[in-house]
């Protein structure tokens, strides 16, 4: 596809994003809330309709054959409107998925979700677990929205291997998260495993962390709008608070900060579409993902203040806001992992030589 | 000892040392031990049988004259009667009676006002809480509009209030009304006295960031009370607020919040791994040091107070370094917590491992009783003198 | 390769590569080696060889057009350009009547003014300051008070300029002069030429905290120009000034300041052994993250030059996060260089490592060309749209 | 002494220090920069007069015998002032000397300043270097003004020794300072040396680090106040720039650090006078310093930005408080340093226990 087309995709990627993440009502997320599992199966049959799992898979398995720059452009779109369903997570799942697999999840007919961390922070420890006679046993965790999934593809140490969600040997413990999603805690014993690929886990991972830190620019960007909305409304000693120099520098700050995460997410998709799996793409990943998780906190924080007592109720929408940041932030690794990951894949010759 | 033991007749008679030890033995042998340190501001079915022992002991009110029923603490006395209970973490009880009503009655009050509800906050009979804030006056109080008009020998009251700590426990509610519309705006304020269960009081609870159903908002419609039921002079309400906002700001920048916050900060390091990590050390040194000077700084004024001198609009700065340092620790918590500081629920189900909880209830501490924002301007004009 | 091999016809024929590698080729051949990455701002002695190689290559003025004398570069190539001129640390000259003068003759002066001035700024004939400042027209500059008053066929000019960059080096100043003193301030503002050795300019040099003399205060007592020398419209000036704050603004905001800086710190944490401390390299680390992020932001701007695009106010987000970044860097170095961070000198005589140099120039940069707290009230109306 | 005798004594200290140390003047300041010795020594003369190097020297020593919140109090005059004269420096070295020497330096007729530094932030890597046959070989750094001693306690590994500054076999290399002081680099070769004391280091060196962190607070309340008063007067867009609410809460909190400086160092001064050499007191000592240094740093920075372009030149005097600052920040050890040293001396049990 030449620039062009590339770019005219993406708007009506957003466009139609529009009609299922309708950032100015957050009605349907808050109904949502702290529910199992936490999202609407006839939203997500939608959403699949629309071809969103399939934005980056290869024309020639299904997929729309975009590249990351799309799927961020979506993903933005999805954090804006705070969005509960698994798209992260199931884009990641189709990536290590077989042919015969495919088409009963790019409908939506089957939610498969993967599981890959065996702990907290497992972006730089996990191990996969064996697989023993057709069978695995194990403990994975941090699955986001596990309890919605038909089934797992699940990292093991001879490949990705698939699970029912209903097997009785497959234990379901969840933990909700401060979001009104949740975690979920896959204890398995002996429990059946079909091995479907030997798909890398990095490439996929990187993608899905890039697509987080798309989906954190989303909050960022609909934290700060809301406070500048509220701050140009909101009158105190006889004036619209956003006149105040102090909270006008603030929001100057943040929206920098902002500027940045869109300008770094945007970079990691142009690196990572030009060159996927290279070591500067596993870099700007890096990059990216810290830079969102940071200022996702400090603008979701900062919104919460200057949106005052309101702020801090659970029943005005922009506390939404900093849930979801404190999910998401840690999601795929949190700022500091993703530091220490940056100056492995980029040492610092280049500015030695300077 | 049994709970007579602790009823002294001049407590300001003992030393220092014995005192705070007294205090000490006090919380031990009395403190409900399941309410000790509590997540959540405690509603009053929680906070009962603890608030029916202080006042059993006659320890309930510490601020209050003697022959008004209360410990009649001297400062010295009364900050370490604070610090211990903080040190030991004893939980707040439903306490605005106590602490604010209690003080403004004893000076602006009439004798038979003084006379009818200071023995049944003593007794539990009556519980307060505070009906100041509104939807439109937050950091601006005074620009309040919940009105009330005498009509005969009554006080009819139409408004609405907001951040009410626990209204839905309370028996009364205190109130700051606008009873003139002309003049000034910090002008034309009275201070009234409403019972919840009058007709026309509406109670609609919020639920805070934490998911804690601890403030409400509170309607009234034509709601009647008494004339009599008006503290002190008519439009003088104002003035009268301010007039006992003097010695309880202190509290507001102890460093206790910090310091409890920093030894869950620790829990969470050890149990997460990262005590030996050298960056977090440093950070969480740092930490450290910025509590150990806070201390310093609120001693100071401490002292001030021991030394019967009152305290000037630098005791912001406490409120405000207080704050900023609780809030900077509960972030260094969900920076190391990964994952499961995006849970709902404490970590494994402990509640010393919730730096969930303690992040969102960090995010309240600089916007309650005068946010930074007003705390940095009120400083810089009465402190700095800056134009 | 010869200078001339440098002369073309039409440089925006060249493919951005080759380009890209001509700049290169030029730099490493013809630019001075002693002077790469100066410490300080040249003085006109210690620039003047490198200021006539690029007029004998014709490559003085890349933004004027080729009938002018200049490269007539696309902004594409500008940018190019300037970017390999930063990467080699090629030494800035004494360019105002390159980079502001001229343009502005090209576009309000009249035939005789281009005629007799352009050709001097590209001859080195005339080296032209920049006369804008005064003590109390900082920030704050449409408030500016020297005056020239129309006497006969002459302005008599009277007032002071601060901040005038090597001004003693200068034969000419542009000035802004106030010419009517009724209406609001930004008007009756006028663009007015001033030769510098003309009676009553008196030049007073600054050093500055770096202790370089880069700055001066220049004086105008009853100095008398020809009628003709004020450019464009009387009391249109200030439009004029603000019509040309454009293209430029972008390199305020360019990231190879920062990225030497880092550079530097680098050599510094080698020499003083903290690369391996964690601590120092998770900060190092941070550092680079947000070089590589301004970089990409730069790139985000630059890329809507490259199409056509005017910038708006928020390229004031460059600037003001580039200085930010390189004031944090400098900081940082002082934090590592213990006690050899308050020599005077840099340590052991080596250029490279002089983090103090380099901390105190870190200073101006957030308050010269609008500082920081302006650039901030500038983004908060003109694109956050706060009231 | 009673505390009311000391907080009398420390009046009478600030006053009189306030004709020496006359911090609304800088041009006996200003005179003195750059040139070699930096100071000058009919100024020196009149402080030992006052008797300033023996505030906290016993009684029974000709000294004072007032502890070191007496001290701090005399620190924080001349820091506001900016005072270049090295009272530090000879306070650390009489108490390394023998009575004999005492009556010459306590009446500033001769000059000794101590030399124990072998390498930079020397506090926690410095070597003492031995004796041989009544000599000494070896190099000692970071000597602050230098140039101006009669001679110099040099730290051996035999004790204090005492070494003539005009020694033929002492070189002594001056490196100028950004406050218009020197440091000097002592080379010793086969050079006479007399052992006075087997003083231990850490005691003085402490009372050193202390004196230095009230130094910078006086530096850190100076600088605010003349920015207070320059915020005042200024006028820019019609207003003075400190009716900007962005510049007030900046001061606010400028000034907040150093009322916590403030604390730090009289709680310093405390715990040192209540049990000097005490854990408990290298601990207090070290976490005044780390604060004073950071926060004279912050403060000065900030000074300069709010003075705007004149706060960038040489000849205006808020730079002065900066190059001290960038002087004295490091040293008797950086913040970063006496972070790594408060956690040694006190462990955080208390904490963990509460």
């Amino acid at each position: 596809m030449s620039a062009h087309d590339i770019s005219e995709a993406i708007s009506m990627i957003r466009e139609s994003a529009a009609g299922i993440a309708v950032r100015h009502d957050l009605g349907r997320i808050r109904k949502l809330r702290y529910s199992v599992p936490g999202f609407d199966r006839t939203t997500w049959r939608n959403m699949c309709e629309m071809g969103w799992l399939a934005l980056s898979l290869p024309e020639e398995k299904g997929g729309v054959g975009l590249g990351m720059t799309a799927s961020c452009a979506l993903m933005e779109e999805l954090g804006r409107a705070l969005v509960p369903e698994p798209v992260i997570g199931a884009t990641l799942a189709i990536q290590t998925l077989g042919d015969d697999q495919l088409p009963d999840v790019l409908s939506g007919e089957k939610m498969i979700l993967p599981a890959w961390q065996t702990t907290r922070s497992g972006m730089s420890t996990s191990d996969p677990i064996p697989v023993e006679n057709g069978t695995v046993n194990g403990v994975m965790r941090y699955v986001p929205m596990a309890a919605g999934a038909d089934a797992f593809v699940v990292a093991t140490a001879n490949g990705w291997g698939l699970v029912d969600a209903h097997s009785p040997t497959l234990a379901l413990d969840v933990a909700q998260t401060q979001d009104g999603g949740h975690y979920g805690t896959l204890t398995f014993s002996g429990t059946p495993v079909s091995i479907v690929s030997d798909t890398a886990l990095a490439g996929p991972v990187a993608q899905a962390t890039l697509a987080t830190a798309a989906y954190l620019l989303g909050v960022i960007d609909e934290a700060i709008e809301r406070t500048l909305d509220y701050l140009r409304t909101r009158v105190q000693f006889g004036k619209p608070i956003g006149s105040f120099q102090s909270l006008q520098h603030r929001m100057v700050d943040l929206s920098l900060e902002a500027a940045l995460t869109r300008a770094s997410v945007a970079d990691a998709a142009r690196i990572w579409d030009g060159s996927p799996g290279s070591s500067k793409a596993y870099a700007a990943v890096s990059r990216a993902k810290a830079r969102a998780s940071t200022t996702a906190m400090l603008v979701t924080r900062q919104a919460i203040q200057m949106h005052g007592g309101i702020g801090y109720t659970d029943e005005h929408d922009i506390g939404l806001y900093l849930r979801k940041a404190m999910v998401m932030a840690p999601a795929y690794g949190d700022a500091a992992l993703h530091r220490k990951r940056f100056a492995q894949y980029m040492p610092d010759h280049a500015e030695a030589a300077a | 000892m049994s709970i007579e033991r602790y009823q002294l007749d001049d407590f300001n008679a003992l030393g220092d040392p014995e005192f705070r030890l007294l205090v000490r033995y006090f919380l031990r042998e009395h403190h409900p031990v399941d309410i000790i340190n509590p997540p959540k501001r405690l509603h009053w079915d929680e906070a009962e049988p603890w608030y029916m022992t202080l006042a059993e002991a006659g320890w309930l009110a510490p601020a209050w004259p003697r022959e008004h029923g209360g410990m009649g603490l001297s400062a010295a006395k009364q900050l370490i009667y604070m610090d211990e209970f903080e040190r030991f973490g004893a939980a707040r009880t439903p306490d605005h009676g106590i602490m604010l009503l209690g003080p403004l009655l004893i000076r602006y009050g009439s004798e038979a006002q003084r006379a009818h509800f200071l023995p049944r906050i003593l007794s539990g009979e009556h519980i307060w809480c505070q009906g100041y804030s509104e939807p439109n006056a937050g950091s601006d109080l005074a620009s309040l509009r919940t009105e009330a008009v005498l009509d005969g020998d009554e006080w009819v009251v139409n408004g609405q209030k907001i951040w009410t700590t626990l209204a839905g426990d309370a028996d009364w509610i205190f109130m700051l009304v606008r009873t003139d519309k002309s003049g000034k705006k910090q002008e034309g304020i009275s201070f009234l006295l409403v019972p919840m269960d009058a007709p026309g009081v509406t109670v609609r609870p919020i639920d805070n960031l934490d998911l804690q159903d601890e403030f409400s908002e509170v309607f009234f419609d034509d709601v009647r009370v008494p004339k009599d039921n008006l503290v002190g002079e008519v439009n003088k309400g104002w003035t009268m607020a301010k007039a006992l906002l003097g010695f309880e700001r202190i509290f507001l920048g102890s460093p206790r919040q910090a310091a409890h916050a920093l030894s869950r900060l620790r829990l969470l390091a050890g149990h997460v791994g990262m005590l030996d990590d050298p960056c977090f050390f440093d950070r969480y040194t740092q930490l450290r040091l910025d509590l150990a000077d806070h201390e310093a700084l609120f001693e100071e004024s401490a002292d001030r107070l021991r030394r019967g001198e009152t305290l000037g609009a630098d005791v912001s700065f406490l409120k405000l370094n207080q704050t900023s340092l609780f809030q900077r620790i509960t972030e260094l918590m969900l920076e190391i917590a990964g994952e499961d500081g995006g849970l709902l629920e404490p970590i494994e189900g402990n509640r010393d491992l919730n730096p969930m909880g303690l992040f969102l209830t960090a995010r309240a501490a600089t916007i309650y009783g005068g946010a930074s924002e007003v705390q940095r301007n009120i400083i810089a004009k009465a402190v700095l003198e800056l134009p």
